[in-house]
């Protein structure tokens, strides 16, 4: 009885498991690694994306994807940088900013819900547009001169905890009762298990859907102010494929691919677990190319963790 | 008191080429249990999804009390106080049980701008509506993992959780066991003392006259006649059903001596335990057992689909060995599942290209595949089973439930299997074509086919099987004789503890 | 291994020389100085020399070297300089992705005390040391060329295509650079412009190019994986006229000008391994708060078809590159 | 009802109504765009991402997703590369990397079916691991140096009919037979639609998961031979993306992203929509920056079309 719930402990908290595992190896190979100071640098590095990875967890979960969010993100941060640089209030900036990505999200979800089409097709077409939009609108140059004020927005911190920790804190909390409180929330989950019931129940599936993918660019929005902030120019070459970061944090947490499971928390796990490897593998001073094929390989175990874990759960 | 609440006058409904409703009528008086009776497509559902606004209707008008409505979503049907239980479920598999009947309609608190969902009293309200049903299943469990019976349960929990004026069910009691149904028929009659009306659709005719007040016969999408059920006896309802008058057919019982396939001591968890069997060829043996007795579990042991922990299979006394429903195909097996829409069809495809899986070895020319043998095949088929459909192309979706399950066994005849299986296979199924398969049955055994035949109806056992072993809880707790036999024979067997 | 010895410019040699001497002494004993280097990308050629350049440093200087990928993305470098940070780096060489966009990333090294050298590219805030080249002049020399080539060579004009780039700075200045230097040459007309970055683009963007443009005299390649398939498709289609000029020399490069085959003019190119080298021997230098050559633009050089010796001198010096 | 005959044939042919749209308007914006040399150069830059997009479609059609294409690509082609320039004979190089193709598709297939894992994240493991291997394998240099017969092998033309050309054609006559008229090609679509149904009527959903990821990566193989002689060198950040072009191609041929759907001949249309589009802007001089969004806005058209078309289809 006893072993068994050993077991089956073991089996739940897998990923969490492995992510301790790897810690312990890390600060064990490099004295630097369980550093507050290292620790704090991670969750930084994390956060922004962070941020973005909450939309396309909705998204998955919805029974969606997104692989125009890096674009998006491109798009509104040289949008907010040239509104800023030219005299724009920073304030106003970053509610245009905000609102400029919820009406992205309003465009592609729109088009995706009503029309019944293939999110995958919608905003693969979205993330060429809007990466040459952002090219295009400022001939590939960074757009730099923002006020100094803005800066403080990522660069600052309270009591040694970095500013973007916070907000990645803040904005999971309240996207976690979301998730788990609100009837938006629940539909959804119904809505990526079975869209044709959650319909006969009364959900209202095309608001919903949109309404994702109006959250989501939103966030991006968000994520957009953030990087801007934190580089201190709109460079319309950044958030060069973060859909991919953001899905695959998604799934290594356990969102399935094919919609209606899903856990905001997990979605943090699995770029956690990516984003220690990253920084692991820096201070390590392991060589760049050799960086991609242990990427790659863990991964590829993270995965094959994961679902030795499902199925033992079944 | 016995006022109408709910009319359809002259509802026509076309899909493409097929006229699946024309000029139907139906009257519902409050607090009366209103059966809908007709043979496989001949418009049920297609009535009832257009009284929930799940369809919309090219003609007629529907009233609700003396009022016309025009209801374009079941949301709306809802809130008009209609309800209704699918003959496809509506659930969401990965949703909790609780959930899923409060799904549309989740109980909340608005805290100034900020709503919070009352999960513990979603959670107390479910659990007041299973007690209802005297069902144990569990608030929290997760409706995909739970069984066909189950799911059919939470089904109507969830349109019992509505504010009803009016609960349409289709087929409610097509997977349920006894006990479930009687515990439903007690709910049902609670409702109507209520004053609710209800249209209960069934292919069960013997349990009409326990549940019904009236009848309603319907054939290919006309409206035929209502009746009080005191002047419809079966044969009456048959008649007006299909047109003439039917007889059934006693079976001849054909078993040999020769033993087909032989079941050792096959044992999976908890699902089943230690259970042997024989078959012989030419026999029918039916296995009973309640919902949950682990009858599906076996059979999919069987048949590869599931892992084993032990347990051997000898076919005509030589071992062999099946991992999979590939080796058993490849062994002369054949398995007509339990769940048509997950497990039987695709149907988003041809009706020949569903026969045409379990073939593709057969179709197999040196290159390429015999596509035109695929389509003669479906289509002797649909001449042969009474398949009603457009032609062998036609989309299996599109089909009514009963001629999908037809087009289940005729992929699986196809194969020209030595044992079929089949898992509850007239579920579903109109009077009729349920004696079609019977003959059907009766055919293939006298071939020297060796068939197990699983069936929640054990009428319908009684009347098929051979031979009959019952399972209760995962084990095997008798073997009848069929001269034998009774269905309180049965049912004494069914709640047995104790294995033979 | 034979690499250092490759190259072998006179400021990496003389670095090592320096480095060797005074390393040891700086840190405790058996703490190595690590100097944290961020790339812009892995891929290619180019910053494959470049890190060995900076790998042979890194072994002559006795310290250690951490080269971190930034993937091209500016969220990223400033992620891997933190890194850095936290890791207790001694000093840090970036190539910046964007002048103004890795201003943030550097700022924030040099807030924690760590001197920066910055290399290839130059970024919009004050640095310890630069290393590198001006893209601009990269592509302005061969522009210089080009020019005089063609009032030497086109009496009657003649028709240019560009292989270019529109989506960093790097490649931008490199192309303006080079139309700067042409924009005045009489008869000389750009008939084409389009972006191609690896090389199976490079050989698509010319065949229809050509297609579109089929009296084309000249095409000029904007960097090394364009020209690359430019220099291709002339090979496949036994094209010996069309004139191709273009920016970073390859050993495979260097061959084809040495060749028949096709009609490779001139490649103005720098000197990866030295910048690497460089960048690593001045952050020991600015660690260590010793002299060195604050701007040190590593000389560029144009390759013509002509200099055969020069040519053959590349490819002896990079053969032990390639094993 | 003649006009409904009219109605139906525009709707199902919609997607070829439109591309014979854009190519008579391209004719008329540049007399170049119609000529056979043009032509002839379309075809040949699509043929070898189109042989990468016969085993995208089929794994697209059994539901199954795979990231690693380009990647194994540049891997293959380096190998290949390498085998040459140290003295292998051009063939048993070219046998050599398809098997070597092969074996990748059958650790990535195996691992998929076997413990039944999302293949987005298998594959996007072994996208980032292969494309390491092949950096760290050449340190980064593309390997040249190939033997002159070898460049013939793409080069080449017959007829004024590029080998390119041909080997497209040859590929998919072979696997739109046996997508149609075997009974592997038959159980990949049964798998797609509905993999429960699939194996309890006796399909083998392991092998034929495995098949087709040994086959696409084969295929990788191939297409890996073609692009080496093609640019004369094996290159390890070459196929960069080709992913994408290939899940783009099948999807706006009308593949169904959700698998069961989806023809070989609808991945040709939908490359050479795309293809058509690139070269059209390059012969009319588009800026580099308006492609991109151009083409974005082109395929978002395309895939509000084909949506149309779907549904007036039901
Ligand atoms: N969506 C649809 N598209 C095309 N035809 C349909 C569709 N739904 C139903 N039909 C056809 O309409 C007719 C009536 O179907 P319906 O489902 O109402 O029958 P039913 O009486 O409920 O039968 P069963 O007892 O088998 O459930 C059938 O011939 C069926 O094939
Ligand atoms: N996927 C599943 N996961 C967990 N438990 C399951 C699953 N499927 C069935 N069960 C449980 O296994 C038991 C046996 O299932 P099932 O009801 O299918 O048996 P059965 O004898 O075939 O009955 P019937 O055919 O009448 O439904 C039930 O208690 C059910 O809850
Ligand atoms: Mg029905
Ligand atoms: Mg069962």
């Amino acid at each position: 009885m006893k072993n068994i719930k050993i077991k089956d402990f073991v089996m739940k908290y897998i990923m969490y498991i492995v992510l301790v595992f790897m810690v312990i190896t890390l600060t064990v190979a490099n004295d630097k690694f369980l550093t507050l100071n290292n620790v704090m640098t991670i969750l930084k590095q994390i956060s922004i994306q962070s941020i973005v990875a909450i939309g396309m967890t909705m998204i998955i979960i919805s029974g969606n994807i997104d692989l125009s969010v890096g674009s998006i993100v491109a798009f509104c941060s040289v949008i907010g940088a040239m509104l800023m640089a030219s005299g724009v209030p920073v304030w106003i900036a970053i509610i245009l900013v905000v609102l400029i990505g919820a009406v992205i999200g309003f465009i592609s979800g729109g088009v995706t819900a009503k029309l019944k089409l293939h999110s995958f097709l919608v905003t693969l077409a979205l993330m060429q547009a809007f990466r040459g939009l952002a090219q295009t609108i400022t001939g590939g140059y960074p757009k730099a001169g923002l006020p100094d004020a803005f800066g403080g927005i990522a660069a600052k911190s309270v009591a040694g905890v970095p500013f973007l920790v916070l907000y990645m804190i803040v904005f999971y909390a309240v996207f976690v009762y979301i998730m788990k409180y609100t009837a938006f929330g629940r539909s959804i989950y119904a809505i990526g298990s079975n869209e044709e019931s959650a319909r006969l129940s009364g959900i209202n599936v095309e608001r919903v859907k949109t309404m994702v993918f109006v959250i989501s660019s939103a966030l991006c929005g968000v994520a957009a102010i953030l990087l801007t902030s934190k580089v201190r120019s709109g460079d319309p070459t950044c958030a060069n494929g973060w859909e991919m970061d953001a899905i695959a944090g998604a799934i290594i947490g356990g969102t399935n691919m094919a919609g209606g499971e899903g856990k905001l928390g997990g979605t943090v796990i699995g770029l956690l677990f990516v984003g220690i490897l990253a920084n692991g593998m820096v201070l390590l001073g392991v060589n760049a190319y050799m960086q991609s094929v242990i990427k790659g390989l863990v991964i590829f175990l993270a995965v094959i963790i994961n679902s030795i874990q499902k199925r033992a759960h079944n | 008191m016995t006022e109408t609440i709910l009319r359809a006058k002259g509802v026509s409904k076309r899909f493409g080429g097929t006229l699946a409703l024309d000029q139907a009528e139906l009257e519902l008086r409050s607090g009366e249990v209103h059966a809908l009776v007709g043979a496989n497509g001949a418009g049920k559902s297609t009535l009832i999804k257009i009284i929930t606004g799940a369809y919309s209707n090219d003609e007629g008008h529907i009233y609700l009390g003396d009022k016309e409505i025009h209801v374009k979503s079941t949301f709306e049907a809802r809130k008009l106080g209609i309800s209704a239980v699918y003959q496809e479920f509506s659930l969401i598999n990965t949703l909790s049980v609780a959930e899923n009947i409060y799904l549309g309609k989740l109980i909340r608190r608005q805290y100034g701008p900020i709503e919070k969902i009352q999960w513990q009293e979603i959670q107390n309200n479910a659990q007041k509506i299973l007690d209802k049903l005297e069902s144990d299943i569990k608030p929290e469990a997760i409706v995909g993992n739970l069984s066909v019976a189950q799911k059919q349960l939470v089904e109507i929990a969830k349109a019992l959780s509505n504010d009803i004026k009016v609960l349409i069910m289709d087929e409610p009691t097509a997977s349920l066991s006894d006990n479930d149904i009687e515990n439903m028929f007690k709910v049902i009659k609670g409702l109507k003392e209520k004053g609710i009306g209800i249209i209960y659709v069934s292919h069960r005719l013997e349990e009409l006259p326990i549940i019904a007040d009236r009848i309603s016969v319907f054939r290919d999408g006309r409206y035929i006649r209502t009746m009080d059920i005191e002047e419809a006896p079966k044969k009456v309802i048959i008649e007006n059903m299909v047109g003439t008058s039917m007889v059934e057919t006693k079976r001849k019982p054909c078993s040999t001596d020769e033993v087909l396939m032989e079941i050792k001591n096959f044992s999976s968890g908890t699902k089943f335990q230690n259970i042997n069997f024989l078959l012989h060829k030419g026999e029918v043996l039916g296995i009973a057992g309640l919902a949950g007795a682990g009858r599906t579990e076996l059979v999919r042991a069987i048949f590869g689909v599931d892992q084993k922990d032990s347990g051997e299979i000898f076919i005509h006394g030589k071992k062999t060995v099946i991992h999979s429903p590939a080796d058993a195909k490849k062994a002369g097996i054949g398995f007509i599942t339990e769940d048509r829409k997950e497990e039987g069809l695709i149907l988003n495809m041809p009706l020949h290209t569903n026969l045409g899986m379990t073939i593709l070895d057969k179709l197999k020319r040196i290159i390429g595949l015999d596509l035109k043998k695929e389509v003669r095949l479906m289509e002797e088929y649909i001449q042969s089973l009474k398949i009603k459909c457009r032609d062998s192309g036609q989309k299996a979706h599109n089909l009514s439930g009963g001629n999908q399950q037809k087009v289940v066994i005729a992929k699986w005849l196809a194969t020209e299997p030595k044992i079929l299986i089949m898992d509850e296979p007239t579920r579903g199924i109109d009077i009729g074509s349920k004696n079609q398969i019977y003959d059907l049955i009766n055919q293939l055994a006298e071939q020297g086919m060796g068939i197990i035949m699983i069936s929640s109806e054990l009428p319908e056992v009684i009347q098929v099987s051979d031979r009959i072993m019952v399972l209760a809880q995962g084990k095997k707790t008798g073997e009848l004789d069929n001269q034998e036999v009774t269905q309180d024979i049965l049912l004494d067997y069914a709640t047995r503890k104790q294995a033979v | 291994s034979g690499t250092s010895k490759a190259t072998g410019g006179s400021a990496a040699t003389n670095a090592a020389a320096e480095g060797g001497a005074a390393g040891a002494d700086e840190k405790a004993a058996g703490d190595k100085i690590t100097i944290g280097s961020v790339i812009m990308n892995t891929s290619g050629e180019w910053f494959s020399e470049v890190m060995q350049g900076m790998n042979a440093a890194g072994e002559d200087l006795g310290v250690k070297v951490n080269i971190v990928s930034s993937d091209n993305e500016v969220s990223k470098e400033s992620d891997n300089v933190s890194t850095f940070i936290a890791q207790g780096a001694d000093a840090l060489a970036i190539c910046p992705l964007s002048a103004d966009a890795s201003v943030a990333a550097v700022e924030a090294a040099k807030e924690a005390g760590l001197p920066v050298i910055a290399w290839n590219c130059t970024v919009n805030t004050e640095v310890d040391g630069f290393v590198g080249v001006s893209n601009y002049d990269l592509g302005k020399l061969t522009g210089e060329y080009v020019a005089q080539y063609v009032k030497d060579n086109y009496p009657e004009g003649c028709k240019l295509a560009i292989l270019g780039n529109h989506s960093y700075e790097v490649g931008v200045e490199r192309c303006n650079g080079f139309k700067e230097a042409i924009a005045n040459v009489p008869g000389l007309e750009v008939v084409a412009e389009q972006d191609a970055e690896m090389q199976d683009e490079g050989m698509d963007i010319t065949e229809q190019i050509m297609t579109a443009n089929p009296d084309v005299d000249i095409f000029w390649a904007w960097n090394q994986t364009s020209l690359l398939g430019c220099n291709a498709y002339m090979q496949n289609t036994g094209n010996k006229d069309i004139v191709i000029m273009g920016t970073d020399m390859s050993l495979e490069l260097a061959k084809a000008m040495l060749g028949d085959d096709v009609k490779l003019q001139a490649i103005t190119t720098q000197m990866p391994y030295d910048i690497g080298y460089n960048a690593i021997a001045n952050a020991v230098k600015a660690y260590k708060k010793e002299e060195f050559e604050k701007n040190m633009l590593i000389e560029l050089k144009t390759y013509v078809r002509d200099d055969t010796a020069e040519l053959e001198k590349y490819v002896e010096d990079h053969k032990s590159l390639v094993e």
